[in-house]
């Protein structure tokens, strides 16, 4: 029992502790059960991306920028390419859209059930991760028959993917996705109406509109609270903008019950986005030949692309001094605005129960802040 | 993907006329696209800028980042600030001295610059002054060079430190003859 | 001989209470859309941990701690009739002992877990404590009309009493029943309640710093504290009249526990006992309201 | 000691400590499709109760720091399993100035699995060899260290402070 | 507390089978192109190693295999994976030229040994073609489709000798260099070793005077290359294999061609040394002997029978495909050097042998093959039957050379392409070629026998002229012959033409031309020297060791006479390997 000063207990969660998102630790100043100060403490996952990227040829990068955020790789990919189609003016093929919308939504349920099982877990309720990671695996089982690869994709290249989509693989992608749905129903059982869990996320770890935009919180956790922002809407990438889909507005309060409920309805979302692409992708190319990946160059100039992951706005600034290489790849991960400073105003005075709630209910992904 | 000039840039122009009427001749203003606005401002300019953005309603904080131009000698440092209701991205890039040059803190107007300015602080050396707490953010017991300046050579300092041989050597590269033959020029 | 009887007596309950643990892992691995380990598992994580044979301790204190728990436990026994046998031990007013020494288990772990200066410990006895305000009080309170009803403070003696079928405790006083219900979810620490180990929040709790034989002692602590706390419940509403009944009483009490614990999340400390003062207070007060309506 | 030594192999105890990326294919093993405690082998939240070391990918200088700790804490006998590229020779990340290189240097390791990241099967398969290698009594890598200890001492040391993250009364 | 309790319902599980894949009981299915462990197919690995280059990993490392032979567009090298570094991206299959690398289903190594996980792969864990992740020609990052040079309309080309090529546009040369892996197989093809891959690299880089420069450390003659090379660099491209060689001779002759002036890249030697070396012949051999020998400062004198430079490059090949101007800014660089030419002097005739051996501290025999051969056959002595050889020497000479309507002609090589093309060109009205294989026998180029084709020649394989058929007052009317049959023989290499005797048919020509082969003439060289040259069993090649130095001593020959591939290139490559053993002889330091 360390007494430090006023503070009854100094107290860290993480790195190695199961309420610790990632492998990230806080450091928690306490009274009782209060939390009178918290502060991130990063680092554990630092592994220099930024300067690895900048030793390494453009197409040579795609194995290893996708590493950035594990959850969800396959946003990493894309912007990467997005990034150099935009500097170099490239057209892609629309049936590579259309594959890469596809992947970027299955990508999104994927870290969506991750991230309930990681809230249900954190309040005990460990039935719902062995379902939600369990049904995961789904999704999991498609990517790898379409990209040859469970987690690490590495399917996305300069101008298109990879591979074409195997024969079959459509039906396959709209049976999983109606088999989620149905289970989605079991989660909401089990889960999302349960009345203890309703009892203890309501009104814990409120980040107010205010709060929301003073720290610049983007994706779920922003549309939770209240402020209608979604990437896909604002700034359509890809081709976003010939999907109908709504965002859900129904959650204004942002607190974590709110957080978890507005990702509860963007997971149907993304379900209707995956129907229609399914539906309406067109045939042809689904790539650029880049001709020599020792000799590729990209043209001189800067560029800030931007998409909607799970957990916020993810954004990449790219710098190209017209040479083999990237000259600057800056990340920007949205947890670097709703895991470090946010959490250092949001966590005083809340109890330790919740921490780890709020924590996981934001969807701190450490990686993508550390890089 | 949007391009340039598929759809009208009426808040982009509006923007840009603003910045360029409020601050005159030395900030230079380019629609880089739709969404997209960079702003090329020498170092004292810069943080008048964020004010007059941020009270403009720019109320986001997207990054901050520092690209190292080690042939001019210079660290570019890059504000990107979002406006939601203008949608569009600003982003404010100034130039500061490698060595011996700092930049003041923008703590001051935008709270989020606080973990930002500790990264690229640790990360690039870049001093920001009045910063209340630029120490060790992701590395810990670091000594020497920060690491995403240019010159700080990874392979090398892995081979040192990790005592990994032979990293900085390709492992397939084609002999080369060192003599060129008679034909040599010189 | 008697002391070997109880040692016999301790291994049984020990074995049992093991078994019924690994059923616990698998009726929730299947709940859980999974197979699970075997039945057997925990008697092999047992076995593995007295096996170890690096521990560290953190002073007398926390290795005591254990031993206090499980001794206290396990001198409970002495007192718990299996069935319609003579307890070792028996005599009027017992079940006040039984219920003290039920608190020296977590007494026990409190003291170690407070040499252990691990601040997560610290809390989850904070946690484990106040939350056996909650409980103790209810379960007290509701096994109340059942001693009231036959007018004794013996376990031995409520079971003999009850005799067989509709003369059930539970029968009689299902208010009461199911107020003990509630309490025992809360005594086991299982969901809702599992608010002293919580792994997410404080690490596994008191355990936090334990590790070795002191963990094996723990969870041989805990296998019999199963028997022990379920044995109570069916011991007072069940009457059992052999050791076959009790043990099925037991179990089919500790099947309907790990049920509630799978679907649940666990409460916030505060939520925990508030709920103890809500609805549970209510339906032990009605049963103790229904002795005195019945007569 | 057999039955210990059986007892051990069909009870492993991982800590549940998820570094980089192989940590992301442990919660698919560990939950409903491929359930890894059919085994016995079941998370812990701390090393005092753990008997197998998970390393799941890279190692920050930091958290070495922080493994190396906590494996010091754990009780004898006990496990590390090498997860992924990373642990072997670097991995992805043979040039990364942060990233330690080859775990066998800090910590002994008894069982590698290759993969970036390993697929569930694979990691259960790990598993099974590590479950064997301990029934026979071969996975005996715990005691390298307390043998080599100075050795391993003198390599930690090269990317850290050892004095400064050691804990004193334990070795 | 509301009195929602749906949450019970998830106890329906507790009678539902698990949806648990009981690893390692059950086995769940790998998907099919699932990136396991390499497997490499070594019968068609070429050990490019552009797979390791590729690698982000640095996991894989070319290792010498001591049991294979490098052979010409293969190495003996094959990848060696380190698993301890493999990132599973299959980028290196995606690269790989020939399609040998792929990922297997197989994903596991497990191991307490860290030396287990690197090994070199090879077929041990192959499951099978169609599994794994694979890359054809269509996935693969590698475009296998060359940039076609572009050509003058065949119908309007064969009515005049201008060139038939239109050139390389910049972008085009640019796009066609891009390919380039900088793998350097096709350093082994070429005779000479020129350094291709920098000079493609130098061209993508749009700097061409670094790539004349890169050009000239080994062929004085690049634009003739770059223009009329057999360019069996393309063979030996790592594209050959599944797909369409880079145009490595075209990028060539374009990069030399964007060079006016070489002297501002390459400079004028200004040495001296006082040696002096006479060159018999002032074919492509003699020319780039004697420009290295210049560059080190060792005079030079090319003795050349004819009055105009150039051996073969000037007589054997046609205009169309080597333009005069090209020949001229390429010869007039060598002159530029400070190489005396003697035009229209004999050897053995004008001058002896004996001579030149006395004045000049080291002989350069580069007298090439340049008589043509006949095949015998009745009537071929007389008028209108012409041997290739002369013809085209005849016809780039300027000499009037009067030809037939219908010509046939004989031989299936490139100089048979070059007489039927020049015949069209002569104002032949049909021209038919005969040959006695098949047509994928002939040993012309593709491209000559395409464009051929293209102009309208009709090939006739398979065929044998038996009899020249003449009317009275000597002019042809008639040639027959008869059909062939092509016979496999056991041990034998390809199969044999053999002539069905029996079944003679004829064709309407009133002009012959042969081009079944040519042979040296040695006649210039005294019975006393030629019997203390070695010669091959078939008397045509003079065997010289490794300097290229013959059996007499400071005599030293190549080209045509020594190298069994008659080609520019070789020549080229031999005239500068003798350059380097006449420097070696003279003993000068470099």
């Amino acid at each position: 029992m360390a007494k430090i000063r006023d503070f009854d207990y100094e107290y860290f969660i993480g790195p190695q502790h199961p309420g610790a998102t990632g492998n990230m630790s806080y450091h928690v100043w306490a009274e009782g059960d209060t939390i009178i100060k918290i502060e991130p403490n990063l680092g554990y996952l630092h592994r220099g991306f930024e300067k690895l990227t900048e030793l390494r040829h453009w197409i040579k990068n795609f194995p290893l920028i996708l590493r950035i955020c594990v959850p969800e790789p396959d946003i990493n990919e894309v912007l990467y390419a997005m990034a150099i189609e935009e500097l170099n003016e490239i057209d892609v093929p629309e049936r590579a859209q259309y594959i890469r919308i596809i992947v970027l939504e299955l990508a999104r349920l994927s870290a969506y059930l991750l991230y309930f099982g990681g809230v249900a877990g954190t309040i005990g309720l460990y039935t719902v991760p062995q379902w939600t990671i369990g049904d995961r695996d789904y999704i999991l089982d498609l990517f790898e028959e379409l990209t040859g690869g469970r987690v690490y994709h590495i399917y996305q290249t300069i101008g298109g993917v990879r591979r074409d989509i195997p024969e079959g693989f459509k039906e396959r992608v709209l049976k999983t996705v109606d088999y989620l749905e149905k289970r989605l129903k079991d989660y909401d059982n089990l889960f999302f109406q349960h009345p203890i869990f309703e009892k203890r996320a309501k009104g814990i770890g409120i980040v107010d509109k205010d709060a929301a935009l003073r720290f610049s919180v983007t994706g779920p956790n922003l549309r939770a609270a209240g402020v209608n922002y979604d990437v896909r809407k604002k700034e359509p990438y890809l081709i976003y903008d010939r999907f109908q889909f709504d965002v859900p507005d129904m959650y204004k309060d942002g607190d974590t019950y709110s957080r978890v409920m507005q990702r509860r309805y963007e997971f149907e979302e993304s379900i209707k986005i995956i129907r229609q692409a399914a539906a309406d992708m067109p045939e042809g190319p689904v790539n650029i030949k880049i001709r020599n990946p020792f000799e590729y160059r990209v043209k001189e100039g800067s560029v800030y692309v931007k998409l909607e992951s799970s957990k916020g706005e993810y954004g990449f600034y790219v710098v190209s001094d017209g040479g083999v290489k990237p000259y600057r790849l800056h990340v920007r991960g949205p947890s670097f605005s709703h895991g470090l400073q946010l959490v250092r105003h949001i966590a005083k005075g809340t109890n330790i129960a919740d921490i780890s709630m709020i924590l996981f209910s934001l969807d701190v992904c450490p990686p993508d802040a550390e890089r | 993907m949007l391009k340039n000039g598929v759809l009208k840039m009426k808040n982009e122009e509006q923007i840009k006329k603003d910045i360029e009427t409020t601050f005159g001749e030395l900030v230079k203003v380019h629609i880089k696209r739709r969404h997209r606005i960079k702003v090329d401002a020498p170092k004292n300019m810069t943080l008048p800028i964020l004010a007059y953005l941020k009270q403009r309603g720019f109320h986001q904080f997207t990054l901050l980042t520092c690209v190292d131009w080690i042939k001019k000698g210079m660290f570019e440092l890059v504000y990107n600030l979002y406006s939601l209701d203008y949608n569009v991205h600003v982003l404010v890039s100034t130039h500061i001295n490698r060595e011996n040059e700092s930049m003041p803190t923008a703590i001051n107007i935008y709270e989020m610059a606080f973990d930002y300015e500790r990264e690229i602080h640790e990360m690039f050396g870049v001093e920001f002054e009045g910063h209340p707490r630029l120490g060790e953010f992701l590395l810990e017991d670091w000594k020497g060079m920060p690491p995403m300046r240019k010159d700080f050579d990874t392979r090398a300092y892995v081979e040192e430190k990790f005592n990994v041989k032979d990293l900085t050597k390709e492992l397939f590269t084609r002999k080369e003859q060192p003599y060129r033959g008679p034909g040599s020029n010189g | 001989m008697s002391i070997l009887y109880f040692f016999l007596y301790l291994l049984l309950v020990t074995v049992i209470g093991l078994l019924y643990m690994g059923v616990a892992r698998k009726v929730t691995a299947h709940i859980q859309n999974r197979y699970g380990p075997p039945i057997y598992q925990p008697i092999l994580d047992v076995l593995k941990l007295f096996g170890k044979r690096h521990t560290v301790t953190h002073g007398v204190m926390h290795s005591l701690g254990p031993v206090i728990a499980y001794t206290g436990i396990a001198s409970t026994l002495l007192f718990l009739p299996l069935g319609n046998h003579t307890p070792l031990l028996h005599f009027k007013g017992d079940l006040f002992v039984v219920l003290y020494l039920l608190v020296v288990g977590p007494l026990g772990m409190a003291l170690g877990a407070g040499e252990s200066s691990n601040p997560n410990a610290t809390i989850a006895m904070a946690r484990a404590l106040s939350l056996m305000l909650g409980y103790e009080i209810i379960f007290f309170m509701a096994t109340l009309p059942v001693f009231y009803h036959y007018h004794t403070a013996s376990i031995y003696k409520v079971i003999q009493a009850q005799g067989v079928f509709p003369h059930w405790g539970a029968i009689i006083f299902p208010i009461s029943f199911l107020a003990a219900l509630f309490a025992l979810q809360g005594m086991m620490g299982e969901k809702p309640f599992e608010i002293a180990i919580a792994p997410h929040e404080i690490a596994s709790g008191p355990m936090v710093e334990y590790g070795g034989k002191y963990l094996g002692l723990l969870q041989l602590w805990h296998a019999v504290g199963i028997i022990v706390e379920t044995g109570l419940l069916v011991d007072i509403f069940f009457g059992p009249q052999n050791i076959i009944w009790f043990f099925i009483g037991t179990f089919i009490v500790f099947y309907v526990v790990i049920l509630v614990n799978a679907v649940m999340p666990r409460f916030r400390i505060e939520q925990a006992v508030r709920f103890y003062w809500g609805i549970p207070l209510l339906l032990a007060i009605l049963g103790i309201l229904q002795v005195y309506i019945w007569r | 000691m057999k039955l210990f030594n059986f007892s051990q192999s069909r009870s492993l105890w991982m800590m549940h400590f998820c570094t980089g990326c192989g940590a992301m294919e442990m919660p698919p093993t560990m939950t409903s499709r491929f359930d890894m405690e059919r085994f016995g082998i079941i998370p812990m939240a701390t090393p005092r109760q753990s008997d197998l070391l998970l390393i799941t990918g890279y190692l920050t200088i930091k958290t070495l720091k922080r493994v190396v700790r906590a494996y010091e804490q754990m009780p004898t006998p006990r496990y590390v399993l090498g997860f992924g590229s990373c642990t072997i020779n670097g991995g992805m990340y043979w040039d990364s100035y942060n990233v330690i290189k080859k775990l066998e240097l800090y910590i002994p390791v008894d069982i590698y699995i290759n993969g970036c990241m390993p697929r569930p099967e694979a990691i259960i398969d790990a598993f099974l060899k590590l479950r064997e290698m301990i029934a026979k009594g071969e996975a005996n890598a715990w005691k390298k260290y307390i043998e080599n200890y100075e050795w391993y001492k003198k390599n930690q040391s090269e990317v850290f402070d050892v004095e400064k993250w050691s804990i004193k009364n334990e070795k | 507390m509301g009195l929602n309790l749906k949450f019970f319902d998830a106890l329906k599980f507790l009678v539902r089978k698990p949806h648990t894949v009981r690893v390692p009981y059950e086995k769940k299915e790998v998907a099919k192109r699932y990136r396991g462990i390499h497997v490499n197919d070594w019968s068609k690995c070429i050990g490019c190693g552009n797979c390791a280059k590729i690698c982000t990993c640095q996991a894989i490392e070319m290792v010498e295999i001591p049991t294979l032979e490098p052979k010409m567009g293969q190495t003996n090298l094959r990848p060696q994976v380190d698993y301890g570094r493999c990132s599973f991206c299959g980028q290196c299959v995606d690269v790989c030229p020939t399609g040998s690398l792929k990922l297997s289903t197989e994903y596991e190594i497990i191991s307490s040994d860290v030396k287990d996980f690197k090994f070199i792969p090879n077929l041990n864990h192959d499951s099978g073609p169609g599994t794994g992740w694979e890359s054809d020609t269509e996935t693969s990052f590698l475009d296998f489709n060359r940039v076609e040079m572009p050509e003058r309309d065949p119908a309007e080309r064969k009515k005049d000798f201008e060139w038939v090529l239109e050139g390389f546009s910049e972008e085009e040369a640019i796009f066609e260099a891009t390919r380039c892996l900088g793998c350097a197989l096709c350093v082994q093809g070429c005779p000479t070793g020129m350094y291709i891959p920098e000079y493609i690299n130098a061209i993508f880089h749009k700097n061409y005077e670094k790539s004349v420069d890169w050009m000239f450390v080994n062929n004085p003659l690049p634009e003739i290359c770059g223009t009329v090379c057999t360019h069996r660099c393309e063979e030996a491209c790592v594209y050959h294999n599944r797909g369409q060689a880079i145009q490595i001779r075209y990028l060539k002759g374009f990069a030399a061609g964007k060079v006016p002036d070489y002297e501002k890249v390459v400079g004028i030697s200004k040495k001296r040394t006082g040696k002096k070396v006479a060159l018999i012949g002032a074919g492509p051999a003699s020319l780039s002997c004697a420009f290295y020998l210049r560059r080190e400062g060792i005079d030079a004198v090319i003795y050349e029978a004819q009055e105009a430079p150039g051996g073969m490059l000037k007589l054997g090949i046609p205009r169309y495909r080597l333009p005069q101007s090209i020949l001229d800014k390429e010869i007039d660089f060598i002159k530029k050097q400070g190489v005396v030419f003697k035009f229209g002097t004999r050897v053995g005739k004008d001058i002896t042998f004996e001579k030149l051996h006395e004045e000049y501290d080291a002989v350069f025999i580069g007298t090439g093959y340049h008589i043509g051969m006949t095949m015998g056959i009745p009537g071929e002595e007389g008028k209108d039957v012409f041997d290739a050889a002369t013809l085209l020497k005849d016809v780039s000479l300027g000499k009037e050379v009067k030809i037939g309507k219908k010509v046939l002609v004989i031989g299936g090589g490139d100089v048979a392409m070059d007489a039927t093309r020049t015949a069209l060109r002569l104002g032949a009205e049909v021209v038919i070629l005969s040959y006695r294989r098949r047509y994928v026998d002939m040993p012309a180029s593709d491209e000559e026998k395409h464009e051929a084709e293209a102009e309208g020649v009709q090939f006739l394989t398979q065929t044998l002229p038996t009899e020249i058929v003449r009317d009275k007052s000597g002019n042809i009317v008639k040639v027959k012959y008869v059909e062939t049959e092509m016979v496999y023989e056991e041990g034998a290499k390809r199969p044999k033409p053999v002539p069905k005797m029996d079944d003679v048919k004829e064709w309407d020509i009133d002009t012959v031309i042969m081009a079944i082969g040519q042979k040296p003439d040695w006649s210039y060289l005294p019975e006393k020297w030629r019997k203390m040259l070695k010669f091959d069993k078939r008397m045509k090649n003079i065997i010289v060791n490794d300097d290229m130095m013959t059996d007499i001593e400071g005599v030293f020959a190549g080209g045509d006479v020594v190298n069994p591939r008659k080609d520019a290139i070789s020549a080229i490559a031999d005239g500068r390997k003798a350059a380097l053993g006449i420097i070696k002889y003279l003993g000068i330091k470099r």
